[in-house]
């Protein structure tokens, strides 16, 4: 993560940073009035912050998302009300790239399932990285089912490089973890809102996204796989990652215009990590808000308005063919 | 396989070259070389040493369906959502790859009937931009499945395919969502679905509605997986065992149903088909070959009796 | 099983059998008129016959359930009209323990499930001597429940010690895997006909016996637990067994009068193995007789109905006690 | 914990000494010293090492619900379908553990509410017949699901249990199959099934009921598993690690939800119930034993509300 170009320019920041802080509080001690040396200093703090994160690029963005000091799943689900963790697939294993349980949201109970990844090395390896294995989509499958049953609405968190790509993930069939996790969030008879809060990447990513409403934060990425991935694919060349981030169309405005995403949370100037108590409100109010709205709906015109949804998305030329030849 | 009439014009230029006798393949097995006139004859399979090779969307037609095929969803066409250019654009792109497998996309859906069943039938196409699925691919699937379900028939899906499409980025992935919202409803409604992988199902299109299938069967030495070969093995930093992710080692793990050798796909299919139909009876127990000549049917929905 | 009971008592038929044979080959190639001789033999044999297997006590019906030569599912199954294996539980293994798929019985399409066991040893490793691992529970849940969507209605043939005791089944959820099936077979909208072939061992064999109508072979058994785990457990003495099995009641007269088994099917003297032919052959008429019937109900009946029946299961004293406190 | 007016005569004679300060049991773990009364104050909790004892069902009943308790089936009781005897006859069994425990079967059953929430309720008792699933530990079970449905308000039910009850033969087998079918239909109309596995939890019950629940809750340390330790060490020839089977091992193989400690026990059931409750509300952040006796309600399914 040290090679992170986000983490690179915030290290220019720190020296300023120390600056500020030191005359404040030599301020505070003397009494020496330097308001007006404070005020300069930090005009330029501000200076420089806009001109490094007043505009993110594609990559930059990737970046962010991937910020190790980024809000994870559980910096959200922590500050719902409450929070009681369910656990494991009754089948294998306790997978914690996924974390889910009831939950209190503004005093509504719902069902929340969020990707995890580490917060440092230790828990991401604990976590894998927060990359699923198949026994963490079948906890997931079993927690959005429980909610269907118990007619709780379920709130995911989307933060995933992908579904883990390992040996024994393909041994247990992640694939059909995969798909029966759509398949799960495509039938629920119950309100879903998924928020993608960091990185979105692949199938492993949309396996927690098929929701009634899409919320994404500004700085997120949420791809068709990750720009090495993709570089990789089609260039046999991971370090061409920069330009597959640019052309992959992974920013939440292209997004929000191409209907994937319904609704952009904002972040400050340096991303969701400068001032996560706001994000996390914010985001959780957005939640709030759309509960609101998709519970007065009936369960049929829920499952049907999503199915529409994504029905329609995609686009293409529709034009007669000459038949190239005539089926009887 | 008697060539229907609608199918000239429609196949691969390497397929339609089959009836040249001078035209040749070499296995990448056994190195056998093989006349295109005896490999399409023996459903590109080798002769020699049972090696699969790729087959075309339209000769995978030919060699399934009794003989008829209403296709539908060819006035959906690709575009391009990313405006993607890389060392080609993509439009161009899509463009020789329509030149060199004669297809518009990398799935062809219709209708057809199998051992007298009629059935929603999509076929992807590893010749097509490498079967992965994009928007087009999407609909298509998506259009059968509600065809059928209208139609209370079995869908047959043959899957081949490197996941996603890169080039129309979410736009491709969000098709995963779509066919499995698609392939849920018409399951719910008690159809049956049945799925056929072939090599290579990988990625997306594995990790959705092949998966999700009633029946998957999967073809002799099929490579199948969610993840590639060549990321697992930089994940894990060795190489993997040949046996990995084949159709073979699936079955043992238990995530298939049955692996079939192409040869004896049309009976297995209309085995199958049998058991699920809504009149049930026993076909004679003549081949499938003979069996759709004789027996063949209309394609829009007439349920064979007997 | 070489200790097996009835295989002891046969050893000494087999010289009797030879005999016969060699007097009715002579017979065959001389003028000399032998008949008689042969006719005393035979009587001498059936007399042995019947001495032998009679009556059996319920021990020696344990090893006639046990014998190695006894028709195993794949007996019967191979006597459909038609039979398509499906494999796997689409998640971890295919368990070979358990054999199922689609079939076509009279003409009727069903779906069939069973338990296998080996016919020799090299297909008892395999097949881990006919006991379930939970991935072989999940297969049959599995295809119960594709069954139910396709309106197929279900067959399944019991013959296991019991579930596999294992680690690796204890780390991959015995129980819940079992407790799935109890439950996919208690709601499935479609009848359902069991016959219990072989042995019928504790809660491993009723995960596949919950029915609308079960058939018990003559000689089979069904207990709580095998005779020797009913020793151990209740007398920490496995040899105890042929007393355990004489007190447990698991003969097929003894379930049919409680009400657990609906049907017997005759065996003929000395065993199911010894006319495999006819035994297979009624068997599959009286599971078609039974599909005839249940299939004349609807969906909602059947369900009632098999609800109902194990409702009913048991009996107990039911006096009014005198309160020993009053609840408030 | 008060003792509510209803309990004395139903405990078991150990726990009705626990009002006796000079009883005392030792810990078999630490080895500690515990005054019964203490202990009970304690839910039967060793002080010093944390040791779970098991905890009789009336004792249990005390713990968790507000105070209230309605029981049902008491007037179901076993009788001896296989006439059996070994070396005491098993009406002879089951009267002198109906003396020892104070009960007449292996569970209780009835209905309380839980921090204000009214339940159906059900606990089993290791101290009656090894907590074995007879006949009447089914009927009961059945009972109390099938009124529970009627009622709309969920089940918890604690399980203790070695297993099916040999002296029942397979009576007792098929009270897997009776309990099972009655969660089906009590789950199928969206109730709320919570499960409380204690030590030990084995066996038929284990593979019923036991794992069909919405959420499945173990007591710390408790012993859960299909088959019996001595039943595996025998098959593999090998003894076991002691971790094998516990809680804790179960949890991080995904088999259940969490594991508690029997003193946060009634605050976890009652968050988990708000949840679930149709009334959805968040209690104060009061003690559940504070919070059960302000908002004591009746028993007869008036559903709290705020
Ligand atoms: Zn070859
Ligand atoms: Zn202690």
């Amino acid at each position: 993560m040290s090679n992170n170009v986000i983490v690179e320019r915030e290290k220019g920041l720190v020296e300023l940073e120390r600056r500020i802080t030191e005359l404040r509080e030599a301020s505070a001690a003397q009494p020496l009035d330097m308001s007006t040396e404070i005020a300069a200093l930090e005009a330029k703090y501000q200076a420089i912050l806009r001109e490094f994160f007043g505009t993110l690029t594609p990559w930059q963005k990737v970046h962010m998302a991937r910020h190790p000091a980024r809000p994870t799943s559980l910096d959200y689900i922590s500050r719902f009300d409450r929070f009681d963790e369910l656990h494991g697939d009754r089948h294998y294993r306790d997978d914690p790239s996924i974390v889910g349980g009831f939950a209190f949201l503004r005093s509504r109970a719902v069902m929340v399932i969020g990707q995890q990844r580490g917060r440092d090395t230790r828990e991401n390896l604990r976590r894998n990285f927060g990359m699923p294995a198949p026994e963490g989509y079948r906890k997931t499958s079993r927690l959005a089912r429980l909610a269907a049953r118990l007619k709780l609405p379920i709130v995911t968190f989307v933060d995933t490089k992908g579904a883990d790509p390992g040996i024994s993930s393909e041994e247990h069939a992640q694939s059909e973890a995969i798909a029966t996790c759509l398949q799960t969030f495509a039938t629920a008879r119950v309100p879903i809102v998924a928020a993608i809060i960091g990185e979105g990447g692949s199938g492993g990513a949309l396996a927690l996204a098929i929701a009634d409403r899409v919320l994404m934060l500004e700085h997120s990425t949420y791809s068709v796989a990750s720009p090495e991935g993709c570089a990789a694919i089609l260039w046999s060349d991971a370090s061409k990652a920069e330009e597959a981030a640019a052309r992959l169309k992974l920013t939440a405005d292209d997004l929000r215009r191409f209907g994937v995403v319904d609704e952009i949370i904002a972040e400050p100037l340096g991303g969701a990590h400068r001032d996560a108590e706001a994000v996390v409100t914010r985001t959780l109010d957005a939640i709030d808000r759309s509960l609101t709205r998709l519970n007065a709906e009936s369960p049929e015109r829920l499952l049907d308005q999503r199915y529409q949804k994504y029905r329609r998305l995609g686009e293409w030329r529709a034009e007669s063919l000459a038949p190239t030849g005539t089926a009887q | 396989m008697p060539v229907p009439e609608w199918l000239p014009g429609r196949r691969t230029k390497e397929a339609a070259q089959s009836n040249d006798a001078a035209m040749w393949s070499k296995c990448p097995k056994c190195g056998e070389v093989l006349y295109r006139r005896d490999l399409a004859a023996n459903l590109f399979v080798c002769s020699r040493c049972g090696y699969h090779f790729r087959m075309g969307a339209y000769d995978r037609i030919v060699s399934i369906a009794d003989g008829d095929f209403t296709e539908i969803g060819q006035d959906v066409l690709p575009s391009d959502p990313l405006g993607w250019s890389d060392k080609k654009t993509y439009p161009a792109k899509l463009k020789s790859d329509a030149e060199r497998s004669g297809l518009s996309e990398s799935v062809v859906c219709g209708f057809a009937t199998i051992g007298g069943f009629p059935v929603a039938l999509g076929v992807m196409d590893f010749h097509f931009r490498g079967g992965t699925m994009g928007q087009v691919t999407g609909e298509r699937i998506t259009l059968l499945l509600e065809e059928a379900r209208r139609r209370k028939i079995p869908c047959v899906i043959f899957a081949a395919s490197g996941g996603a499409r890169m080039e129309e980025g979410m736009l491709a992935l969000m098709q995963m969502a779509k066919t499995t919202a698609a392939v849920a409803r018409f399951m719910e409604d008690g159809n049956f679905f049945l799925m056929v992988l072939t090599d290579p199902t990988t990625g997306g299109v594995s990790a959705s509605f092949a998966f999700q299938a009633d029946v998957i069967v999967a073809e002799s030495k099929a490579m199948i997986g969610f993840a590639g070969r060549r990321v697992i093995e930089q994940t894990i930093r060795q190489r993997l065992p040949d046996q990995f992710q084949t159709a073979e080692f699936l079955l043992e793990k238990g995530a298939i149903d049955m692996v079939v050798d192409r040869r004896k796909l049309k009976e297995t299919l209309v085995r199958l088909l049998e058991y699920t139909s809504p009149n049930r009876v026993i076909l004679s127990e003549a081949t499938p070959s003979e069996q759709s000549e004789s027996k063949w049917s209309g394609v829009e929905g007439r349920v064979r009796e007997q």
